[in-house]
Parts: structure tokens; C-alpha cells; sequence
């Protein structure tokens, strides 16, 4: 147990040393370009602490350590705070106020746009949801609740029905054979474009039958056995290649992100690229 | 009383707004409805902002495991909010933006929020790593079909997909390693695509029927009526 | 120690922050600019028209704007002279033009023909408020050739025969439409009352100028009593070329259809679900047996739960990133609801962080009810559901941390869920939880069935909260989402038949208008 | 010097990699430090060392291209900044492209955002990109930004019909009707191409949806590479063009820059981006095949 204290006290010296190192240098960079030393100071600090956060998160991938229970702490609560501030500032004053209160919208110098008695009704909704403190009444939070599903299921019933259910559904409505110009010229071009019939007839054939198959997996009030059962097992293999180059064609972002995080701190805060 | 009101309130509303995009004369209701959604959504901010208060700092009074370490979110959260709410070091005053240049709220957003946020996500590239070491398995035809497809895509996404299959002639490119991975995205991938958001966009449908007839009603709870 | 020395950091950080500079007038304090203006020529292009709507600041508001100041330059970047200053309220300027007369117009001026046979109708299907405007181009537009010396129709619209006219918006030339779409709201600047008579002219704008003719720049400033607390817009350019109006059209009165029939075919679909799902509803009421496939993410949630309880550790219920408004989550809640009866009957721990404050609520409640259904309710404790943060990755950098802290036995992701899939689920498998996970988000589905042990895909999360239920009504509800889909498939057959015998009415059938 | 760093550094990966096979045969697995170590070293060796290939455009991406190519100038093009800076350095290179383009076709520009975050990024893009490589051009007249309004989809519901009713003044606090580029813009029924750079919640589909389908408008997007695939059922009715990750930037500023003389030389993080990823990408690869070689050697050493 002491070792491992006196340990962790030597890795945080060590830290120390480097992140008043790292402050220094980033300040005497700063400074170079001219900026005024006040200035310089704050950025350096600023700098460092992003490079020191960055790597803090990183070492969470060794194991959970202090540096990393740190970030992860100060993360929730700056986080939690700018997302209060913004709801405030661009939700509640940018668009309640405006339309509920002449005098407070002078106090928060947005223009007045008139009062209109429905904005009372999430007013009302709102100060409902804070009942929930108290014990006696938070009941009564279940009706803003309410209203917020009711909201939720009717703009989803339609929007889903329009958009994602008629749309699909008559996307599907593909072409047996595309462009048919007879069998020579049919089987002679296996190309991924315009000319390649044979190809993009085979392309709605997969699309046609796939969508047929996964559909027929997602039933659920029949068992999966028989011809249903043949079409199910079809059914999933679609969804697992559907997957498997998702998930291969998602690896891309993924690094990109690493990459951005490798450059603040290789060009940013260390200077070895540019 | 205490349940059936909430039921009916959701049916009411639900309804109202399934109607509203037929009839012209109240189709902005939808958009209405949206904002105040955002405005209650305010309100709870409250709550979460109390929620997380109360925990750290009784954490943090009752020397629980890690306390010092919930004086940290406690400080970094009031430090935060006062910076946002008072717009500290903002030169627009109280009707400057929120998060105007040199102002407390954006530098603390500028280097503490993004750089912990763009790291986490960062993680991303390790893990994907990781997982398709330990999952992308021959263990049977379905793990057998995923691992080809996602290996081929893979391929695809690199320039060494051309160097392997580009001397392939034109009129059998779909051969070619990166035409073959467009056309995993776009026709199979497509066709699970699309089922899954068929299946999805009637399950959504079904959900929202079900919540305004009032059939699903958990997220009300129980009372002791 | 160690903690007093990170907070010492975090407060040298704030320390180190500190810098204030502001010397001029706040921006706040400064008047608002007037709205809405619009410059354009008139008289054969020797005035130019600037119409404004007053400012927020004249006459209410801070009610300090004293008059507007008009200026005016040839160039954008060039200096701008003062040309005249009006007094407050609303107005309608006509600036005569410094046209140098000694250019000699050699030749007759070009003027291109008016357009014709201008329609004017109510726009369809709206709650009024519009106007379609239709016109035949004018002979000289030949759009899409490169000689083409018409640029543009304006279209001004006046509320009596004789004037004033006010522009309301441009069109491309060689285009023949413009809807004139404006506010029904009564206080609204553009408020346009139904059942009132409106004319219209359009303009033929060309890209030529008359001898001695040029664009202008027009500043508008905003001005107080203190010469230094002003406002001005950014220089506006007025547009001198050759134009053409038409005659005078109308006139034409707008209505609000009270019945939008472009989305009949949505109100169909509405119409036959909900009446196969009421159905089916009433069926499994009467007691009608109805089969539901097994769903093996579910039912290893129950084993899952076991393990747990043997393991003596806890279970980890993430319900994602969304709202309350979010039906994934809604969806989740029910499944929540099982677990922690479940966890409750078994007296296994639960941690339940949540993302957004209004699902916080929600989740109490239904953890809160689920004890109480398993008889419970001293074993329940308020801790159990708690607020993280409403940032996607702090929240999930603080239930990584949790995962690796509290090892629990078992994690459920139900929900909305965005990139953080992969983190938790890998980080989870790192911990050795048992995974079970389910989300609609599609993205996202493939990081689930890879790195969890079980997944439910899409509609089956959906799906879930009935099957949990084992109630008739929503297992009535399941078969009528199986009859929707069987629908969907013999649509698609038929749609499959149709488009390729060329009959496009039935596909037609499923195009969606506005 | 770089070059000796660069070779010893593949040696080292390749080195290691050789030998998790051998020891893959032997049926043992690899720990997961070992994999985060190698995905570390894969990605930062070609950043430190500065490794580029050449892209073509796929037909998706070269039709938004041609549709941006292909609009009469003066057109109104809507680029909404749908992304923070969490998911910046791979979507940002696209809209980086994207506002070169549209302005150095003389298009009319205007920037906005679903996102909070999307208002700064939107900002930022100005003084960086428009006002450094298009100092002639003016705010207010040849772009505009008009930023950021809470609501996601509901921002569209309602700009679908009317701009003003949520937008009373862009960023810069101007009044939208004193900007000569709004002149007869009223909705985002009057825009001719609107495009969605983003990559989450609410994002291109969101766009698809609630804009250009109800308004009937051409949409086109960016979008980060997780969320692309999801969005090709929207292609090509729905959605005319799309670029799906850092590749899809890649091929973007490659077709531009093969067509803009003037902007050769501009910086092409995108293609620059692509050394990383094609040796992460074998890396990944590599260690599914070492996964599966232990898989089976390791099963067969259990049986016997």
C-alpha cells in the first residue's frame, strides 16, 4: 500500500513538473508571436491544461486512474452548466420571454414580440414538472409529462407514416430487369455503373428480396420455421452483412476523430507538425 | 383522477396534432407544440442541475470514496453557470451572445469542453479496433457473413483495395474490391436498411397509437389510488 | 492530497483566465436597425424607392431612435453621403438620382417586353395567407442562352389599383411562378389578410443600364440623440438597371382551405392502422389467443438479473441519450419498469444515470412504481436513478467510470443511442458485464450486435415493452403490426408487378404532396 | 532524416504485427493494450510523417458536386453546420470544400446551424476560409450566417415556411430584411440547394425530412462516415448528393482542385487525412485476422 502511494505521489510530481514545464515553454511560444505577456500566460495555461485533459482521458484506455476520475468529473459539471446557460439564454430568453413579458424583455433587451397567452401553457407545464419536489403534489408532474408524450406520439405517428413508412415502402418499387438491350450485352458487362445492366438488375433483386426477407424477420406473431423460417434465416444474413459493412465503413470516422485529437497535440500544444 | 387525467391528456394532444397536419388552418400547431417542448425542457434543467448538486455535494460532505472528486464537478459546475448565466467577461453585456469571444463561458467551453468531449469520442478509434478483433469471429454463417462484409469494406475504404483487384478490365469491375464495397453499401446494406427502418417507422407508429389510446402507460407509474 | 492539489489547478485555471477589454457603447444599447427594406427604382428608373419598417427602438422598445439618416455611395466599399435625414415612423423615400444627363443616349433605349397573361389564384391546400402568381415570360427572356439580357422578375403587390406598390420578392428569369406566402399572424410585418383585394405588377428586370444609369448603395442608420450611439446596415445595393413593368392585375383575394388533400393518402394509411389496431385490440380483449415469437434479448434479461443477484453485484440500465419526447425511450421505460421489479423481487443492487432531466423523472416514477409492485417499497431508494449531465461524452466518460468502479454484473443500453455505443459496450465488455442491448438508432445497431451479447434490433425494442407486457392489448397491438407488414409486402409485390408493366398510377398513389 | 523515421516506424508496426501472428497460430489471444498501442502508433506515424495518396470522386459525391458546378451563378445555397467540435475534423474539411466552392462559383451562401455548437463553427468558417480567400466578397450580400436556433427538426418545421419567424437578425444582431441576400428569400422553399454538413442528431436526415421533402428543394450532405450508409436510401430521390466521411471530403476537394486552378495550392485536410486511415484501416484488418487464426488454432488446441 505505501509503495503504491508513494507511487502515485511520484507519477503526480512528475506531472506537475511537466505541466509547469509545458506552461512556461507554451508562454515563452505565445510571447514570440507578439502577444502581450498577460495574455501570453493565459494562453499557455490554457493550452496545457487541453493537452493535460486530453491525456488524462487517453490513459483511461491503461486503466481508471486520478488524472482520469479528474477529467471525467470536471467534464460533468462544466457540461452539465453549459447546457443550463444555453436552454436559459437561447430557449427561455430568446424565445419565452419575448412572448409572455413586455418588462422583462426590456431587463434581458430582447425584442418584444407580443403577448400570447398559449406560451402559458408550458409556462404552466414547466412549473407542474417542478412540483415533482415536492412530495404531496408531484403527481400533478405527470400531466406535463403527459403532454409531452402526447406531443411525441402525435408528431412521430405522422412523421414516420410519411416520411420513413410510405417513402420506403414505394422506394422499393425497383424495375425487374433495368434497361434490357438483350442477352449478349447483358451478361458481357459486369461494371458498377450506368451500362453494367446486369449488375444493377441484380442490385433491385438484392434490394427487392432483402427488404422482402427482413421484413418477414421482423414478424412477430409467427414462428420462424417452414418457408417463413428459410426467409427469416435470409432475412438476418441481409442484416448482418447491413451491419458488418456499417460497421466497417464507420472505422474511417472513427480515426479521423484520433487524428484530430493526435494533431491538437502534436501541432497545438507540442509544435511537431504543422 | 391521478392517472386518467394524464391519459387523457396525452390522447387529447396526441390526437389534436395527428389532425393538425391535415387541416390547414392549425397545421403550426406542430411547430408550436415543439417550442414549448424546448421551454419545459428548461425547466427541467432545474431538477438535473439540483439532481446533480445534491449528490456530490452530500458525496462530498459525507467523505464517500472519491469525494474530492465531486468537489470538482460541484466547482466546475457553479463556476460554469456563473459564467453563463452572468455572462462574465462578456463585452456585449447582458445581450451578448452567450458565448461571445473572450468571454469566461466560451474559453471554458473552448478548453476544457471540447477537448474532453473530442477525446472521449476520440476513444472511438481504439475500440472499434478492439471489438472487431474480439467479435468479427468465423463462428457460424451469420458472424461468417458480417465478418466478410465489414473485411471488404474495410478493403475498400483503402487505396490498397485498388492496388489488389485494379487490373481487373472495366466490364467486370464490380470485381474491383472498392466498386464491390459501393455496391455492399448500396444494394444489401440498402436492402437491411430498409427493412430495419420499415420495421421501424411501423413500430414507432404502433408505439404512438398505443400511448394515445392509452395502452402503454408506464411511464406514468403507479399510485396508490 | 492528491485531490487538493487538482482543485488548486482548477482554480489557478480560473485565476489565469481573467482579461476585460470594452471601451465603446455596448452593442446592446444601441438602436435597433429599421426592418424589411427595400430598395428599387422607379419613374423609368430616375428615383430610387426605400421602404422601411420602423425600428424596435422607434416609438417602443428603448424608444430612443430620434430618425433615420439615409446615405449613399456608387460603390459598396466606397464613402457614403449623407442624403437626407427623416423623422421616426414608418416611411417610404424617394431619392431623385444623380443621372449625368451629358451622356448622350445614342439610339432608341432597349426596353424588354412585359410578361403576359399573368394569373393570379389562391394558393391551394394552406391556411391561406398566399398567393400564386403566374406569368407567360416576356419575348426578350430566352432563359439559358448565354445572350439572354433579362435577369429577373420582381413582383410588387399593392392593396388598392392605384398604389402604393410594394416589392415582394424576385424570380429567376425564365421562371413563371412566384408564391406570394405571407404571415398570418395579425401583428406580423408581412400579415396578409384573407378575403382582401390585392393587385399585382411584375417587373422585367434586365441587365442592362440606360446611358448615365448606374447601381447605387444605400446605407440606413438608426440615430439617437447621442451622435455616437447609432446603428447602420450594411451598405444595400439598389439595382439601376432597364425594367419593365407589366399592367396592373386583379384582383385576386386569398382563402385558408380548411382540408389539406395532398396528404390524403398519409390520412389513409392513419386511417386503416389505427383501425387494424384497435381491432386486433379488441380481439385479444374477448380473449383470442395470440402467439409472440420469443425475443432472446429479453428473455436473457431475466437470467441476467439471476446472475447478478448470485454475483452480488449490480445492474447497470442506461436508457440512452434521448428526450422524454423520444419514443425509443418511452419504449425503454417499460422495459425499465420489468428490470427493476425484477431487480426489486431479488433485492440486487440498480444504478440508473440519466442524460436528460425530464427521463430522470420519468424513471424515478417507474423504478418507484416497480417496487411498489413487488412489495418493496423500503428497498427503494432515490439514489438508485440519478442526473449525469446533458452532454453526450461527459455523460458517458462518467458511466464508463462507473462500469469500471462498480463492476456491475450486467449492463442494459435501451434506448436512443449515438456514437457512445461503442464506448460503453467495449468498456463494459473490458468490466465483464453480461451486454444486453437495444436501440432504434440504425447507426448504431452494428456496434451493439458486435461488441453485446444480446441485441434487439430496431422494432424489436418496440416490440420488447409489448412482449414484457404479455398483455392482450399490446400483444393485439403486435398483430397489427405484423398485418401492416404483410400489407407492405403485397404492396411491394404489386408495386414490383406495376413499375415494371409501366402503370405509374399505382406508384403514383404513394407520392406525397405538400 | 523523415524518411529513416518513417521506415523504422513501419518496421516497428510491421515487426509487431509478424509476431502476434506467429503467436496467433499458436492459438493465444492479444491483449487489449496491445491493440490500443498499435492503433496509437498506426495513426500517428503517417501525421508525424506526412503521408498522402490522390482520390476520385465516386458518382454520390460528384453529384453534388455537378449540382453546385451546374447552378446558374447567383443561386441560393443553404450550408447548415449540423456538428460540433467533437465530430469537426471529420466533417469540417467537407463544408471547408464546400463554402470554396459555392462562393468561387458566385453563389449566394448562407451558413446556419441545428446544432449550438454549429453557430461558432459557422463563425469561425467566415473569418477563416471567406475571409481569407474571398476578401471581395460581402456579408450580408454574397453570404450570410444567420446561426443557431434551439428546436432541431422544429427549427426546419417552422424555416420551411417562413425564416423569420425564428431568425429576426443573423449572427451579426443585423436585421435580416436590411441584408440585401435576403431580398426575396422567405423560406427555404427559396433556396435552390440546401446541404447538411453534420453527422448526428439532427443532421442531414433530419434535413431530408422536414426541408427538402416537404419543401421541395434539392438537399445534399456531409456527413460523417458512421451515419453515411444510413442515409443512401434517401439516394438519389430524396437526397441528390453526399458525402459520406473523410473519404467523401477527400474526393471532393480532389475533383475541385483538379478543376480550380486558383485553388491548388488551398489546404486539403481531407486527402491529407487519408494516410492515417489507410494504415489504421490495415492495422484493424490485420488484427482481424490474428483474431480469427487464434480463433481456430485455439479451438483446435482445447480439443485435442
Amino acid at each position: 500500500m505505501a509503495v503504491t502511494k508513494k507511487i502515485s505521489l511520484l507519477i503526480l510530481a512528475i506531472v506537475i513538473v511537466l505541466f509547469a514545464v509545458s506552461w512556461i515553454a507554451k508562454t515563452g511560444t505565445f510571447e514570440d508571436t507578439g502577444m502581450p505577456l498577460g495574455l501570453s500566460v493565459r494562453d499557455g495555461f490554457l493550452v496545457t491544461f487541453a493537452a493535460f485533459l486530453t491525456l488524462s482521458i487517453f490513459s483511461f484506455l491503461y486503466k481508471d486512474n486520478p488524472y482520469y476520475k479528474f477529467a471525467e468529473h470536471l467534464f460533468v459539471g462544466v457540461s452539465a452548466a453549459y447546457w443550463m446557460c444555453v436552454g436559459f439564454w437561447s430557449t427561455f430568453v430568446g424565445n419565452f420571454i419575448p412572448k409572455v413579458s413586455e418588462g422583462l424583455s426590456n431587463f434581458f433587451e430582447v425584442p418584444y414580440k407580443g403577448f400570447d397567452v398559449f406560451y402559458f401553457i408550458p409556462l404552466i407545464l414547466g412549473i407542474m414538472l417542478l412540483l415533482r419536489m415536492s412530495s404531496k403534489i408531484g403527481w400533478i408532474s405527470r400531466w406535463s409529462l403527459a403532454f409531452i408524450v402526447g406531443t411525441t406520439a402525435g408528431l412521430n405517428l405522422i412523421r414516420y407514416m410519411r416520411s420513413d413508412f410510405i417513402s420506403q415502402v414505394s422506394n422499393t418499387f425497383v424495375p425487374l430487369v433495368v434497361d434490357w438491350q438483350g442477352f449478349g450485352a447483358f451478361f458481357s458487362d459486369l461494371s458498377l455503373n450506368a451500362s453494367g445492366q446486369l449488375i444493377m438488375t441484380m442490385s433491385n433483386w438484392v434490394i427487392f428480396i432483402g427488404v422482402f426477407c427482413g421484413i418477414i424477420y421482423f414478424f412477430f406473431s409467427k414462428e420462424h420455421s417452414g418457408f417463413f423460417g428459410g426467409a427469416s434465416k435470409v432475412g438476418i444474413w441481409v442484416l448482418m452483412v447491413t451491419f458488418g459493412a456499417s460497421f466497417g465503413y464507420t472505422v474511417m470516422g472513427r480515426v479521423s476523430l484520433l487524428v484530430g485529437r493526435l494533431t491538437f497535440l502534436f501541432h497545438d500544444w507540442l509544435g511537431l507538425i504543422n | 383522477m391521478k392517472r386518467k387525467i394524464p391519459v387523457l391528456i396525452t390522447f387529447v394532444v396526441g390526437s389534436v396534432l395527428i389532425l393538425s397536419v391535415f387541416f390547414p388552418p392549425i397545421e403550426t400547431w406542430g411547430e408550436d407544440f415543439s417550442i414549448f417542448f424546448d421551454i419545459i425542457a428548461v425547466f427541467a434543467f432545474f431538477l438535473g442541475g439540483g439532481n446533480l448538486l445534491r449528490i456530490h455535494t452530500k458525496k462530498a460532505i459525507k467523505r464517500q470514496k472519491d469525494w474530492g472528486f465531486s468537489i470538482v464537478t460541484v466547482l466546475g459546475f457553479i463556476i460554469m453557470l456563473i459564467a453563463g448565466l452572468f455572462k462574465v467577461w462578456n463585452d456585449g453585456g447582458i445581450a451578448g451572445d452567450v458565448a461571445a469571444p473572450g468571454s469566461l463561458f466560451q474559453m471554458m467551453y473552448n478548453w476544457i469542453f471540447t477537448p474532453l468531449g473530442a477525446t472521449m469520442y476520440a476513444l472511438l478509434a481504439f475500440f472499434v479496433a478492439s471489438a472487431s478483433y474480439r467479435a468479427f469471429r468465423a463462428k457460424n454463417v451469420g458472424a461468417t457473413i458480417l465478418l466478410v462484409a465489414s473485411f471488404i469494406i474495410l478493403l475498400g475504404r483503402t487505396p490498397l483495395g485498388t492496388y489488389v483487384t485494379g487490373w481487373i478490365p472495366k466490364s467486370l469491375s464490380i470485381f474491383n474490391i472498392p466498386d464491390l464495397a459501393i455496391w455492399i453499401m448500396t444494394a444489401p446494406n440498402l436492402a437491411g436498411q430498409r427493412a430495419i427502418m420499415i420495421g421501424i417507422a411501423l413500430g414507432v407508429v404502433s408505439m404512438s397509437l398505443r400511448l394515445i389510446l392509452g395502452v402503454e402507460r408506464t411511464y406514468l407509474g403507479v399510485d396508490n389510488e | 492530497m492528491m485531490h487538493k492539489l487538482l482543485i488548486v489547478m482548477c482554480l489557478l485555471f480560473i485565476a489565469g483566465a481573467g482579461y476585460v477589454s470594452a471601451e465603446e457603447i455596448p452593442d446592446s444599447l444601441k438602436p435597433a436597425l429599421p426592418s424589411d427594406i427595400t430598395i428599387y427604382p422607379d419613374s423609368g428608373g430616375n428615383v430610387a424607392v426605400i421602404y422601411w419598417f420602423p425600428s424596435a427602438d422607434d416609438g417602443a422598445g428603448k424608444n430612443i431612435v430620434t430618425g433615420y439618416a439615409l446615405y449613399r455611395s456608387p460603390s459598396p466599399k466606397g464613402s457614403f453621403e449623407v442624403i437626407d435625414t427623416v423623422p421616426p415612423g414608418p416611411n417610404r423615400y424617394i431619392d431623385f438620382l444623380p443621372i449625368d444627363t451629358t451622356v448622350v443616349d445614342s439610339g432608341a433605349p432597349f426596353s424588354p417586353a412585359p410578361v403576359t397573361e399573368v394569373t393570379l389564384a389562391d394558393k391551394d391546400n394552406d391556411h391561406g395567407h398566399a398567393v400564386i402568381v403566374k406569368w407567360k415570360t416576356s419575348a426578350d427572356d430566352i432563359a439559358g442562352s448565354p445572350s439572354n439580357r433579362v435577369l429577373a422578375y420582381n413582383v410588387f403587390r399593392a392593396e388598392s389599383q392605384s398604389g402604393p406598390y410594394l416589392m415582394r420578392g424576385q424570380s429567376a428569369s425564365g421562371d413563371t411562378q412566384y408564391d406570394d406566402v405571407g404571415s398570418k399572424e395579425r401583428e406580423a410585418r408581412d400579415y396578409m389578410p384573407d378575403y382582401t383585394d390585392y393587385y399585382y405588377i411584375i417587373r422585367t428586370k434586365t441587365i442592362e443600364y440606360h446611358p448615365g444609369h448606374k447601381d447605387y448603395f444605400y446605407i440606413v442608420r438608426s440615430i439617437t440623440d447621442n451622435p455616437d450611439n447609432y446603428r447602420e446596415t450594411s451598405p444595400l445595393q439598389f439595382d439601376g438597371t432597364i425594367y419593365t413593368d407589366s399592367q396592373v392585375y386583379g384582383p385576386v383575394q386569398c382563402f385558408g382551405q380548411w382540408f389539406n388533400s395532398g396528404l390524403i393518402p398519409v390520412l389513409i394509411f392513419v386511417i386503416c392502422f389505427t383501425a387494424i389496431t384497435v381491432f386486433m385490440i379488441f380481439r385479444a380483449r374477448r380473449g383470442a389467443e395470440l402467439f409472440v415469437r420469443r425475443l432472446a434479448g429479453i428473455e436473457a434479461v431475466d437470467e441476467a438479473i439471476g446472475r447478478a443477484t448470485e454475483m452480488g453485484k449490480p445492474i447497470l440500465y442506461v436508457l440512452g441519450l434521448g428526450t422524454a419526447a423520444e419514443i425509443a425511450t418511452i419504449a425503454s421505460f417499460t422495459i425499465l419498469g420489468r428490470v427493476a421489479k425484477k431487480v426489486a423481487e431479488y433485492q440486487t443492487g440498480l444504478i440508473v444515470p440519466c442524460y436528460d432531466p425530464i427521463v430522470m423523472t420519468v424513471a424515478q416514477e417507474t423504478v418507484k412504481a416497480s417496487y411498489m409492485d413487488a412489495g418493496r417499497p423500503d428497498s427503494y431508494d432515490e439514489n438508485m436513478v440519478y442526473f449525469v449531465t446533458q452532454s453526450q461524452f461527459a455523460y458517458v466518460a462518467a458511466v464508463n467510470g462507473v462500469m469500471l468502479r462498480e463492476l456491475p454484473a450486467t449492463n442494459i443500453y435501451m434506448g436512443k443511442f449515438f456514437a457512445e455505443s461503442l464506448i460503453l459496450a467495449e468498456t463494459g465488455a473490458l468490466a465483464g458485464s453480461i451486454q444486453i442491448a437495444g436501440t432504434d438508432e440504425i447507426a448504431q445497431i452494428p456496434f451493439f450486435v458486435v461488441a453485446c451479447d444480446y441485441t434487439l434490433i430496431g422494432e424489436e425494442l418496440y416490440a420488447a415493452s409489448a412482449y414484457l407486457g404479455r398483455e392482450p392489448v399490446l400483444l393485439g397491438s403486435l398483430k397489427a403490426q405484423d398485418y401492416a407488414k404483410a400489407a407492405v409486402m403485397i404492396i411491394a409485390i404489386v408495386g414490383f408487378i406495376t413499375i415494371n408493366l409501366n402503370w405509374d398510377w399505382f406508384v403514383n398513389l404513394f407520392r406525397v404532396a405538400n | 532524416m523523415s524518411n529513416l523515421g518513417l521506415i523504422i516506424s513501419l518496421l516497428i508496426i510491421g515487426a509487431g504485427l509478424l509476431w502476434l501472428l506467429i503467436r496467433s497460430l499458436q492459438g493465444k489471444e492479444v491483449e487489449r493494450r496491445i491493440i490500443f498501442l498499435f492503433i496509437g502508433l498506426a495513426v500517428s506515424v503517417p501525421l508525424l510523417f506526412n503521408i498522402t495518396f490522390s482520390e476520385k470522386a465516386t458518382p454520390i459525391v460528384k453529384a453534388l458536386y455537378d449540382k453546385i458546378d451546374n447552378l446558374p451563378e447567383g443561386s441560393n445555397i443553404l450550408l447548415s453546420f449540423d456538428y460540433g467540435p467533437t465530430m469537426a475534423p471529420e466533417v469540417q474539411p467537407m463544408s471547408d470544400v464546400l463554402i470554396r466552392h459555392v462562393l468561387a462559383k458566385n453563389h449566394h451562401l448562407f451558413l446556419m446551424g441545428l446544432w449550438a455548437t454549429g453557430q461558432s463553427l459557422g463563425a469561425e468558417a467566415v473569418d477563416r476560409i471567406i475571409k481569407g480567400d474571398f476578401p471581395e466578397k460581402i456579408d450580408g450580400i454574397d453570404f450570410v450566417n444567420i446561426g443557431y436556433k434551439a428546436g432541431n427538426q422544429g427549427v426546419l418545421n417552422v424555416i420551411v415556411t417562413d425564416f423569420r419567424k425564428l431568425y429576426a437578425t443573423d449572427v451579426g444582431g443585423r436585421d435580416l430584411d436590411s441584408l440585401p441576400i435576403f431580398n426575396g428569400i422567405k423560406s427555404l422553399k427559396d433556396m435552390d440547394l440546401l446541404i447538411s454538413v453534420g453527422g448526428g442528431f439532427p443532421g442531414v436526415k433530419e434535413w431530408v425530412q422536414f426541408a427538402g421533402d416537404p419543401g421541395n428543394v434539392p438537399t445534399g450532405g456531409g456527413s460523417a462516415a458512421v451515419s453515411a450508409p444510413l442515409l443512401y436510401p434517401y439516394y438519389p430521390r430524396q437526397m441528390l448528393g453526399l458525402m459520406g466521411g473523410i473519404k467523401g471530403a477527400a474526393e471532393y476537394e480532389s475533383e475541385f482542385k483538379r478543376h480550380y486552378e486558383r485553388f491548388k495550392d488551398m489546404p486539403e485536410p481531407g486527402v491529407k487525412m487519408m494516410g492515417p486511415q489507410t494504415l489504421a484501416h490495415l492495422v484493424i484488418m490485420a488484427f482481424i485476422v490474428i483474431g480469427n487464426l487464434s480463433y481456430f488454432f485455439g479451438k483446435k488446441g482445447k480439443q485435442s
